[in-house]
Formats: C-alpha cells, structure tokens, sequence
C-alpha cells in the first residue's frame, strides 16, 4: 500500500513538473508550483518524514507560492517563448541526468534496512536521544542539539534572506489606511480573517513548544505565525498589518532571534563548556538540554517570523495601487 | 575560555556582529561595528594560526558532542592559512569601505550592506574550518546569499543582472554539492569528512561514489569559477560596489578553491581523485584554457574592473595549474599562488575604487593622465600590476617561480612556458592601463580630479607593502603554504 | 659594507632628487655628487679585488635556498667601474643637453637615470643568477620611462617595444632557464668552473643555453634585437649612457657570466649548441653591420652598430677560449668608450644644430671641429685602428678566434671591420670634407658654432680616454685576465 | 522487479531533478527560473527523504512499543535545505522584481539586447 502511494505521487510530481515547464502563464505556473509543493508534502508524510512535510506545506506551498505570486503581479504573467534552440540546455541536462542514473546502480535500495545510512551515526542518534537529551521526537534532538550549529546556520541563512531583500526592496511605510480597497467585497474574507487570525496564532504557538514531543518547531511556527499576518495584511490592508508590528519592531526581531540562539552557545562557553553545549545551562544535563532547545527554537521562531514577514511587506511595498 | 573556544569564536564573532550591525540606525556606527569586528577577527585569525603553526591540526566539537556525530571544527595548517587570508582582507577592506560606500551606495543601503559584508565573513571563514560536509554546505549558503546582495548593491543596473545571474549559477552549484554530499552519506552514512575519508576507500569502487566526485567537483567550481564555468564572474566583479569586488575577488573564489583541496585530499583522497578519477588531467585541461583565454579576453577590455577580473579567471587558473599536478609542490605553489593573488587582486580592486571614487569611470580612455592628479593611487596601481605580471620581488613573482618549478619538476615543460607567456599577456593589459594614465597628454577635465582619502590609500598601500615583503623575504609563507599542503597531500608519494 | 653601497646610493639618490624639483641646481648637484661618490667607492674596491679578495654580502632570502645578495668577481668589477665612470661623465653632459634643449620633466630624469645606474651596479655585483635577473628586470622597468620620456605616440610605440622584448624574453625564457637550471640543480650561485657540470646531460644544457643567450634580450642576438633601433628614441644621454654601456652591456655581461660561471667553458666545449649559437652571432655581427650601412640617421646607425658590436662579445663567450675571454671583457670597457663618445658627438650635433641625418652633416667638421674630432676617435676604436682602445681588444678577440681554431669567427671579424669602416668613415668624411656650400639649402648653418661648454668637457674625457685605454690597458686588462685565469 | 522497484523513488526523482535543471537553463524568462530552481531543489529534498526511509519503519519519534524507525538525519538536513531554498527563491525573486523596475523586461533575451545598447 505505501509503495503504490508512493508511486502515484511521485507519477503526480512528474505530471506537475513537466506542465511547469510547458505552460507560459506564469500564474499558473505558481499555482502549479504550489501543487508540486503540496504533493511532496504528502510524499514526505509517506516517506515519514512528518517534520519535513509540516515545513515543505508551510513554505514551499504557502511563502514560497505568496511570493511567487507577487512576483507575477509585479512583473509580468506571460512567459516570452524562447529565441535559441534549447538544444545545449537539453544535452547538459541529459548528461547531468545519465550521470545520476550511472550513480544509483550501486545505491542501496530503497527502505533497505542494511543499507549504511542507518547503521551507523543515525542509529546512535536514536539509541541516544531518549538518555542524552531526554526529547521523544528525534528530529528535533539532531536538528536542535546533536546538529544544532546547522541550525544557527540556517537562521542566519533566512537572516541573510531578510537583510538582502531588505537592502534590495527596502520599503514604504503604508499611511493606516482602515479601509482597503475594495472594502465591501471582502467582508467574507475579514469575518474569517478575524475568526483565524487567533487560531493561526495559537495554533503557531502550539508548533513552537510542541516541537519536543511531535512535528514542529519554531521553524514552522515562525512560518505559520507569519502567515497569520500576512491574511491580517490580505484582509485588513498593508498600513494595518504594519500598524500591528512596525517595521522597525521586525528588524528588532530578526536581529533578536539569531542573538537568542547565539547567546544560548555563548553562555554555554561562559559556563566552561563548548559552544551550544546545553548541559551546562543547567545542573541536570537532560534539564540544561531541554533549556537549551527551548530558548533556541524561541530565536528561530522569532526569526523566522520576522522574517516572513520583512520578505512579504518588501513585496507588497513594492506595489503603487492596491494591497496584495 | 577565548583560547580553548577560538576555533568557535573565529565565525561566532562575525556571526553575532552581523545582527547587532543591523541594529544600529546610524550607518557611521554600523560601519563602525564591522570595523571593529573584522579587526577582531584578524587577531582572532593570527592566534589561531600561530596555534596550529605550532600545536598542529586543531579540533572542536560544537555542543561537545563527540564527532562524527556532532558538528567538529577542523583547523590544520591549509585552513589557517585561509582564515588569515580572509581575515586580513576583511580587516583591510573595512576602513576603506567607508568613503567608497558612502559614494557608492543608497543612504538606507549602507547599514545593511555591513551586516551582509559581516554575514558573507562569517560564510567564508565557516567554510574553511568546519569539518562536516553539510555544515559546509550551510555556510556556503550563507557566504553566497549575502554576495549575491552585496553585488546587486552595485550603482549601475547590470548590477542587478550580473547578481541573478550569479545567484542561478551559484544555487545550480550549490545544489549540485547538496547531491553529492547526499550521494556521499547513503553509501557511508556519515557527513564528518575525517570519518568520511576513513569509511570512503572501502566503498571507493562504486558507481555512486563516483558520481558523488563528479557533482562536487563540478559543484565547486561554479563557485570558484574555473573555466568555463566562470561566466558568472567577469559581471559580478565588474558590477559590484568597488568594496565587494575587492573583497570577493580575494576570498571568495579562493576559499571555493579550498573546499576543492579539501574534498580531492582530505575527504576522497588523493588516490581516488587523481589515480582512479583522473582529476588531475581535467583540471589542467581546463586550467589551461581558464589560463590562455581569459588572459587574452583581459587583453582586449577596456573596462578595468573587467579586465581585472578576467584577469581572476586566469589567475584561478594558475592556482588549479599547480593543484593538477598532483604533486606536493605543485599543490603548495597554487596555495602560495592563492595568498599572494589574494594580495594583489585585492590591492589593484581597492586602487580602481579609488580611480571610481574621484574620477567616477573605470575606463581606460578615461584615464588620460590620471597619474598627476592620483600619484599614490596609480602608484598602488602599478605595483600591484607588477606584482601580478610577475616582476622579481613582488608576491606574484615568488609564487610564479614555484609554479613554474613545479611544473618543471613534474616533466611538464610546455606548462611552464605557458604560464610564463600568460604572464606577459598580464604585462600588455596592465602596461595599458599605465600607459594611459602616465604617458597620454590629460584630459582637459582632469585637474578637478584629487587623490583619494588617506582611509583608501591606507590599506591599498598596507597590501603593496605586504606584497613586495614577501617579494624579498617569502621564507614564512611559503613554509606555511608547503606545510599546508603537505597536511592536504599527506600520504601522497 | 662598501659594496652594498655601491647598489644603495644611486637607488636612494632619486629621493633628494625629487625632493629638490624646485631647484634644478642642487638637483643637478645632487646627480654630480652622487656619480663621483659612486664612481669612489667602486673605485675604493678595485684594490682588494685585484689581490684576489671577493668581498661579499647576504640580504635577504626570498625563497628559501636563493639569496639576493652581492659578490665582487674581476668581471663585475671592470663592468662596475666602467658604468660609475661614464654616468660621472653623461651627467655633466646630461646638465648641458637638457638645458639647452629645454627638455621638459627633468626631474623624474635624472630620478630615473640614478635609480638605472643602480640597477646598473647591482647587475655587476650580483652574487648569484637570481640577484642578477631581479636587477635586470629592475633595470628594464627603470629604463623605461626613460625611453618614453618625449611622452608622444612615436615614444609610447617604442617604449611598448622596448618593454615588449626585454620583459618578453627575459620572462618566457631567462626566467624559464633560471627555475629549470634551479630545478636541476638546486642552487643558482656563480661558481668558478659552473654549477651544470655533472648535473645535466649536453642535450638539456644545450636547450638551457639557447634560452639564457636568446633570453638575455639586453644582448640583442638577431632575431631579439629591435628594441635597440627602437629605443633611440630616448634623450641622447640615455642612448649614450644606457644604450650603448649600462643597459646592453649588462647583457653581455650577463652572457658572460653565465657561460663562465653557471655552464664553465669546459663543460660547454662538450654541448654541441654552442657552435651554432656561434654562429647566430657572427650572423648578428655581419647582418647589423649591412643594416647600419644603409641608416641615414646618425643615432641609428650608432644603434646598430651596437648590436653588431655586442655580438662580438657573445661571441668572444662561445669561441671557449681564455683569450676570447679575455677579447669579451676588454670588448665591454673599449666599446663602451667609443661608443658613448659617438653618441655624445651625435647628442652635441643634434642640440647644436638641431640635425640627426648623416645626409644633412656636410661640411659640419668646420663649425664643430673639436666634436668632430673626438667622433673620428670614437670611430677610429670602432674600427680597431691604433691608437685607440679598440684595437686591444679586437686583438684579443682574434686571437681568441684563432686559438678556438674557428675560421669562420676570424673571417667574420674581419670583415665586420671592413663594414665598420665602411659606415663609420663616410661620416667623417662627409662632416669634414664636404662642402656645406654645395647643399644651398643649408647656407644659415655658419650661425652655430661650438656645442655648450659641458657637453664638449664630457665628450672631451671619453675621447681622451678612449686613447690612453690604448697606452694604458693595465687596469682592465689585469681585471679580464684575472677572469680568464679564473674560468681556466 | 525489485530492482527496479528498489530504484524506482530515485529514478523519478532524477527526472524531476532534472525539470527542473532544464527550466532553470533553457528559459528565458527570470521568474520561470527561480521556479526552475525551486523544483530542482525540492527534487533534491525528496532524494534526501527517499533515503532516510526504511521498510516496516515509522516516523523517529520515539514511543514505546516501536522500535524500527525512519532516519531522522536526512530529515533534519532537508529542514536546513528547505529553509535555504525558501532563501534563494526570496532573493531571486527580490531581484527580479528590481530588474523588472530598471529594464522593463524580466525576459534574459530583451535584457541582453538593453546591455548590448549601454
């Protein structure tokens, strides 16, 4: 039964992924990115990579397709054909492609449990984790602890994001404007805006300190209290959303963020261990872990969200009539 | 605490600085803030590498978890040598932002663009001392992300098109390593490249294994841009605010280089890379043609940013040149190379900022008689195009006579020749350059133009003057470049 | 101590001079002292030298194994000595011809000209082959804005060539033969007898001589020889000084060494290439000879009969013989003097009367006579006519020749002194026998009269001394002697 | 068959790996790249994913009672490479929208016309 799923979807993803590069509306085309997103999702709930799949719907079916589509409106919808023969495109890929296909003959198969990516550091990563740091879902121990240092790394690789469409984008701050445009057609929207916008919170709130026990992480939660806003702002105008949280307040936070999780490791060096040694933060070592992870997921949420949120208001700054 | 930690500090200051930066209204502070940080960062770089000059190849397990389970940093002699590269670059370029930036750059853009220069710092030096291969990949991300801005701050539009354009490139490249770091971890399940260089000999036969060589190869060098995948480059040097040109053009490509010591000798060894992969033959191949091309296209611009940065392509070339050798002096002349041009280009980038600074063109027929109004900065110019050419006691000399003996040594003579008459395609595109600017009658506006700020000349002048020390006294860098290499070569015959 | 200032005082001496543009006086003063004080201090060494000692000095280490450091030899000395004298006399002549000819940039001049005599001396002293390339190339770089210094298209055209082939050959191949040599042998110190010997089969030496000969660009062996014609663009003191003593025969001179002290002419009697680089050379001397027949320009045709000369010199290295060493050496101080001579003469001329066609000379002896008499010194030693200083070391010469038992090197020079001759009279003859009456063009010419007062004093030494060279050889004859002793 | 079936996940991830490679070097257009890149990337991840899988397994969240679990490894790093692709895409995307501002265009052709002009 997995298998014929897991075949199904990746047959979808092949059908999704050549109409992306047939069809010239690009509208479409982000819509369809946005399927292609959604599917992988489900394959990597399938492949049971449920931590992955929560991140991939969050960003790559949700940010990514929102950015995507301001991008179109901003530009232009219609993909010129191309002038040359993609013939060179079409060998390099071909070779590229021949390659890999070379290179699986000796890969282990599929879900094989000898296979060596699960005998030898993952296996102690799940033997270990329950002791050491005392956390069930083991993605967050490695993402947070074992491998932590990755993980301030991707924050401040969404920091970068931030900062450089920032410097590329800059902004305007909208004037409040209380009535967006267009006002009457979007009551429908408001009133469920207004019923979501709390329980897109909460539920964000729920992925940030759940992260320990199930799917999620300040990763996600950061994400998806973004996108709380980013409906506030669809619903209620840019200048409200930004009424809510200032420009200069989100350039506060993403600074903040990455400083929380750095200074979690910089502690941990004052304490006389090494850098993002949790157990130090604490007399009981599985305690100072689960202290640490706590205080680094709250960096990345806030990070992330700020982030977001910068990203999405540079966007729709951008705009001279209209809110997105 | 600083020093058991220093390997650590070495990326967790600029890190941490960069945010902070950003924090900071006032662009005078900011600028400050990534000043300080950098010249922090040199003293940093200076004791680490005087503790691996003397304690050996240091390790530190992030979180102290035990490798390869957790994240190791890895300093030998190699990655010293490029942290202090990068470092002194970095802490030469800050106080000469100042004035280029202002000129150069948007009001609102300059507090962000130090927080980017800070955050590309912190990819770079990331890169060098980490010994875990998707931690590299991280950094990578971070070093390229924040160029790509710093590119696209340029003042002209192209600037735009040269930074997307190095952004596809870079992430094709990028991803191209993520594969092969994939391929790498299914057939070893490890990603510390101490354990992968033990666990990769008993697997080395596999048709994966070889992919994975093949994808990271290719991978790096986009980022390093070795021909001809150097597209990229010429656009983004010629683009970019003067300040990022310099600093990229001296760290950027060069740590891409490293990364590809790293995986050829530390992870996949020199065995596999050379004897079953025939790397070597490849890249001489392409080092060759980065060499005689590019040289030649140099020749012909008249755009000196440009020129110079095709001149970077050669260069590089030259660097791959002695790696393909596959020999432990070919291998330590292109890490002597890689300094000493590190050096250089980065002297003659901060000369022609000078020139954008006062003169606003990086033409050459707009230099007519620039030499009078800017003696100090053609002055810087020259040299630094001596030292590049290869004019005995300068940098560039030094490390062009060991390449040149290693290729001799190697049986390579037609190598050797070569590199010798690119060297003189080097002296016509420079020797344009100062012909046009000491011997043409001057144009009729040019008594408007001045000579640059001190803060400018300072350290162009400070990287002249390293240049002709070691032009005269080469004994200390070339005894870390060969032990850098040796610690990469190891067991190699 | 001494020899290192003998290198450090004219490189040091550009900056009083720059610091002094505002005053062309104490500027000029500056160039005088520092010409006599260098000329003293080689003069100082010559003693010690002459008993056999090598006096000598490390600097720094560049790469580990080569040092830049100095060492008097008997060749570097008589090269020494030779340069430091003449620069005395081209900078009184300097004084007088850039005045006259209102020359602009004189600073940056005399800046320039210091800093090649430096490179100049250091080419001599130099105690290995890598001290000698740095300061050749030092030399080349130096020279340069020299070369260029009228600042116009003709000027940059030429300054592009001179660079073109000195830098060229002396990157592509002298560096090529110093890290091969390096490679092969691990040091590239001078050493009596050579450092190839056993090292390095006939085969390679012979490659590693064609790129050293054709290398040493500042030698001019065809087909590397046109940057020679294309320099004399330059102010005739440059011409004078640098391009017929400092710069070419640092050349020769570099030959010379490095046939005797990194091949050994023992060793190179068994290399088959030497022949025919022999005869390449007697090629050059026969070929520029023909060439500087048909010039009509007189410092042309000075240029190429330099060419022709040098290769006299390289070829005195290849014939092997201690006598042609001995014919090389002497060649370098007996050349130099005639030569400079001719091309003070041709300077006096030019800044006089504001003419440089030998066509347009005629009848130039009557209002110049005292010029003209020491040009007809100056190509008498071309020529090997006692009593002058050439024909001492054209006498060595062929006996080199003969002794090598290579005919065709006897026949060569013999009938390159006929060539010599042949372009060299017909000036005299033109500029003292011809009436200037017979070309209507030129009757306003009686205006002029003598050139400046020290343009004649210097031209009047190098005459003068190109003579009692012939009575008086002791000095360098002892020094190239103690040379052929040296290189057995 | 269990050949093919134990390839199967990797070969049609290379497929689509490689859409996505083809758009991002065959099209013209600035935004159908990012899209390019963004497939080529998500391709990767389930590359990552499909390794990290074992039979009879479960998601690594420990319970009692299970004991075969998924590699949590890949998973993790795919974390991180999401996040840098969402990176890329948002910056590419950022530059876009100024090329559009600066050319008028975000076609690659048109715009190597307009810089051919300066």
């Amino acid at each position: 039964m997995e298998y014929l799923i897991d075949i199904v979807l990746l047959g979808l993803l092949m059908i999704t992924g050549f109409a992306i590069v047939r069809m010239r509306s690009l509208l479409a085309v982000a819509m369809l990115t946005s399927i292609y997103s959604l599917l992988s999702a489900s394959l990597f709930v399938v492949l049971d990579a449920v931590d992955v799949a929560l991140t991939e719907a969050a960003i790559g079916a949700g940010i990514s397709t929102i950015l995507l589509l301001a991008a179109v409106a901003l530009t232009t919808d219609e993909e010129q054909a191309p002038r040359h023969t993609p013939l060179l495109p079409l060998i390099v890929v071909i070779t590229t492609g021949a390659a890999l296909i070379y290179g699986t003959v000796d890969m282990p198969h599929y879900g094989d449990p000898a296979s060596p990516v699960h005998r030898h550091v993952a296996a102690t990563y799940l033997h270990d984790t329950p002791g050491e740091i005392g956390v069930p879902n083991v993605v967050t121990s490695v993402l947070a602890s074992y491998r932590g240092y990755d993980t301030l790394g991707e924050v401040t690789v969404i920091f970068t994001a931030g900062a450089g469409v920032l410097a590329l984008l800059g902004y305007r701050t909208r004037r409040r404007n209380s009535r967006g445009p267009g006002n009457r057609k979007l009551v429908v929207l408001r009133v469920i805006a207004k019923l979501f916008f709390p329980l897109i919170l909460l539920f964000a709130l729920y992925i940030q300190f759940h992260g320990d026990y199930g799917p999620g992480g300040g990763f996600q939660a950061g994400v998806i209290f973004a996108t709380g806003f980013i409906l506030y702002a669809l619903a209620f105008g840019l200048g409200n959303a930004q009424r809510v949280i200032p420009h200069r307040m989100l350039h506060i936070m993403m600074a903040v963020g990455v400083l929380i999780y750095a200074s979690v490791g910089i502690e941990s060096m004052l304490l006389g261990g090494k850098f993002l040694e949790y157990r130090v933060l604490a007399e009981d070592p599985v305690t100072g872990q689960h202290l640490g992870i706590m205080l680094i997921e709250l960096g990345v949420g806030i990070t992330v969200a700020a982030v977001m949120l910068i990203i999405y208001y540079g966007f729709v700054s951008q705009q001279r009539s209209g809110d997105m | 605490m600083l020093l058991s930690n220093l390997p650590a500090l070495q990326v967790i200051i600029p890190l941490v600085s960069a945010p902070l930066c950003m924090l900071l209204r006032n662009p005078r502070h900011a600028w400050a803030c990534a000043l300080f940080t950098s010249w922090l960062v040199l003293g940093m770089a200076v004791m680490l590498a005087q503790r691996v000059y003397t304690a050996g190849t240091l390790s530190y397990a992030i979180g102290a978890w035990a490798t390869p389970w957790g994240i190791e940093y890895r300093v030998d002699m190699a990655g010293a040598l490029m942290v202090l590269v990068i470092a002194i670059i970095g802490a030469l370029v800050m106080p000469y932002a100042w004035h280029s930036i202002q000129e150069e750059l948007h009001k609102k853009q300059t507090g962000l663009f130090y927080t980017c220069y800070l955050l590309c710092l912190t990819g770079l030096l990331g890169i060098v001392v980490t010994g875990d291969a998707f931690n590299l990949f991280v950094f990578l991300e971070i070093s390229s992300l924040s160029s790509y801005v710093l590119i696209s701050l340029g003042s002209k539009r192209r600037a735009l098109t040269a930074a997307y354009q190095y952004l596809v490139m870079g992430t094709i490249g990028a991803t191209f390593i993520l594969i092969s770091i994939g391929l790498l971890y299914m057939i070893t399940g490890t990603l510390n490249m101490a354990d992968l260089a033990q666990r990769l000999p008993d697997v080395a036969d596999t048709r994966t294994i070889r992919v994975a060589f093949a994808f990271m190869t290719v991978g790096v060098s986009i980022k390093l841009a070795l021909f001809p995948l150097h597209i990229w480059l010429p656009n983004a040097y010629t683009f970019a605010p003067s300040v990022v040109t310099a600093f990229m053009a001296a760290t950027a490509t060069k740590v891409g280089v490293y990364v590809l010591l790293r995986f050829f000798f530390t992870v996949f060894g020199f065995h596999f890379s050379f004897v079953a992969m025939h790397v070597g033959e490849i890249l001489m191949l392409l080092a060759v043609a980065a060499i005689l091309v590019a040289s030649l296209v140099a020749v012909f611009q008249d755009n000196v940013k440009r020129m110079l940065a095709y001149s970077s392509v050669a260069q590089i070339g030259y660097i791959i040149l002695g790696i393909s050798l596959a020999s432990a002096a070919g291998v330590s002349a292109g890490m002597l190379h890689l300094f000493n041009h590190a050096l250089i280009k980065c002297a003659l980038f901060l000369a022609i900022g000078s020139i954008y600074l006062r003169l606003g063109s990086v033409e050459i027929h707009n230099m007519h008689g620039l030499a009078r109004q800017m003696p100090w900065t053609m002055a810087a110019f020259v040299a630094g195009g001596l030292s590049l050419i290869g004019i005995p006691l300068t940098a560039g000399f030094i490390s062009k006579w060991y390449l040149v003996s290693a290729a001799l040594t190697a049986g390579y003579w037609p190598l050797a020749v070569l590199v010798l008459v690119s060297s003189l395609l080097a002296l016509i595109y420079i020797w344009r350059v100062v012909e046009a600017a000491y011997f043409h009658v001057p144009a009729a506006d040019m008594h408007r133009v001045r000579e640059a700020p001190a803060s400018m000349l300072i350290p162009a002048w400070l990287l002249i003057g390293a240049n002709i020390y070691i032009g005269i006294d080469a004994g200390l860098i070339i005894n870390i470049a060969q032990q850098g290499a040796a610690v990469l070569v190891g067991q190699m015959p | 101590m001494t020899v290192l200032a003998c290198v450090a005082l004219p490189l040091l001496a550009p900056s009083l001079i720059t610091a002094l543009h505002r005053w062309p006086t104490p500027r000029e003063a500056v160039t005088l002292l520092t010409a006599g004080g260098l000329f003293l201090l080689v003069y100082s060494l010559h003693d010690n030298v002459l008993q056999g000692a090598r006096p000598a000095i490390d600097l720094a280490e560049p790469l580990p194994g080569l040092t830049i450091g100095f060492e008097v030899e008997p060749l570097g000395m008589l090269f020494a000595l030779l340069a430091s004298f003449l620069w005395m006399v081209t900078s009184v002549y300097s004084i007088g011809y850039l005045r006259s000819h209102h020359e602009w940039r004189q600073t940056s001049y005399y800046s320039y000209f210091a800093v090649a005599l430096g490179s100049t001396m250091g080419i001599a002293f130099a105690g290995n082959l890598f001290t000698l390339f740095i300061f050749y190339e030092l030399l080349t770089l130096s020279t340069y804005p020299l070369v260029t210094h009228a600042g116009d298209d003709a000027a940059r055209e030429s300054g592009r060539m001179y660079l073109g082939y000195l830098l060229g050959t002396s990157v592509i191949l002298l560096l090529l033969a110093l890290v091969w040599t390096w490679s092969l042998t691990g040091t590239l110190d001078f050493r009596t007898g050579g450092i190839l010997e056993g090292v390095v089969p006939p085969g390679i030496a012979g490659i590693l001589l064609v790129l050293f000969i054709f290398g040493i660009g500042k030698a001019a062996v065809m087909p590397f020889h046109l940057w020679l014609p294309a320099a004399m663009v330059a102010p005739t003191p440059v011409s004078a000084l640098l391009h017929a003593v400092a710069v070419v025969k640092a050349g020769v001179f570099t030959v010379l060494k490095v046939v005797i002290y990194i091949f050994g002419i023992d060793f190179l009697a068994a290399v088959p290439a030497t022949q025919w680089l022999m005869y390449i050379a007697a090629a050059t001397i026969l070929l520029a000879a023909l060439v500087a027949l048909r010039q009509d320009n007189l410092k042309l045709r000075l240029a190429w009969s330099t060419i022709s000369q040098l290769s006299y010199i390289v070829l005195c290295a290849l014939l092997l013989t201690s006598s042609g060493i001995v014919g090389g050496a002497l060649h370098i101080v007996m050349h130099a003097f005639a030569k400079i001579t001719l091309f003070l003469c041709a300077g006096a001329i030019l800044v006089t009367t504001h003419k440089s066609r030998i066509s347009e000379m005629r009848g130039i002896g009557r209002s110049m006579p005292w010029t003209m008499a020491a040009f007809t010194v100056g190509a008498l030693s071309m020529i090997g006519i006692p009593p002058t200083g050439g024909f001492i070391s054209k006498w060595y010469i062929l006996l080199g020749a003969i002794d090598a038992r290579q005919l065709i090197a006897v026949g060569v020079i013999i009938v390159s002194t006929l060539l010599n001759a042949a372009y060299f009279l017909p000036v005299v003859y033109t500029a003292f026998f011809h009436s200037p009456e017979s070309n209507p063009e030129y009757t306003h010419q009686e205006t002029h009269g003598e050139a400046p007062l020290t343009i004649l004093l210097a031209i009047t030494v190098t005459a003068l001394g190109t003579v009692v060279l012939f009575f008086f050889p002791d000095l360098p004859l002892e020094l190239a002697l103690q040379l052929a002793g040296e290189s057995g | 068959m269990s050949e093919l079936l134990g390839h199967y996940n990797y070969w049609i991830v290379i497929v689509l790996m490689m859409t996505g490679f083809y758009t991002v070097i065959a099209r013209p257009n600035l935004i159908k790249k990012i899209i390019g890149l963004f497939i080529f990337q998500t391709s990767v991840f389930i590359l990552f994913i499909s390794m990290a899988k074992i039979e009879g397994g479960t998601a690594p969240i420990i319970e009692a009672g299970i004991s075969v679990y998924s590699n949590p490894l890949p998973h993790v790093l795919i974390l991180t490479a999401i996040v840098v692709s969402l990176a890329t895409t948002a910056l590419g995307l950022a530059l876009v929208v100024r090329i559009r501002q600066a050319y008028g265009t975000i076609d690659e052709d048109d715009i190597q016309v307009q810089d051919e002009e300066d």
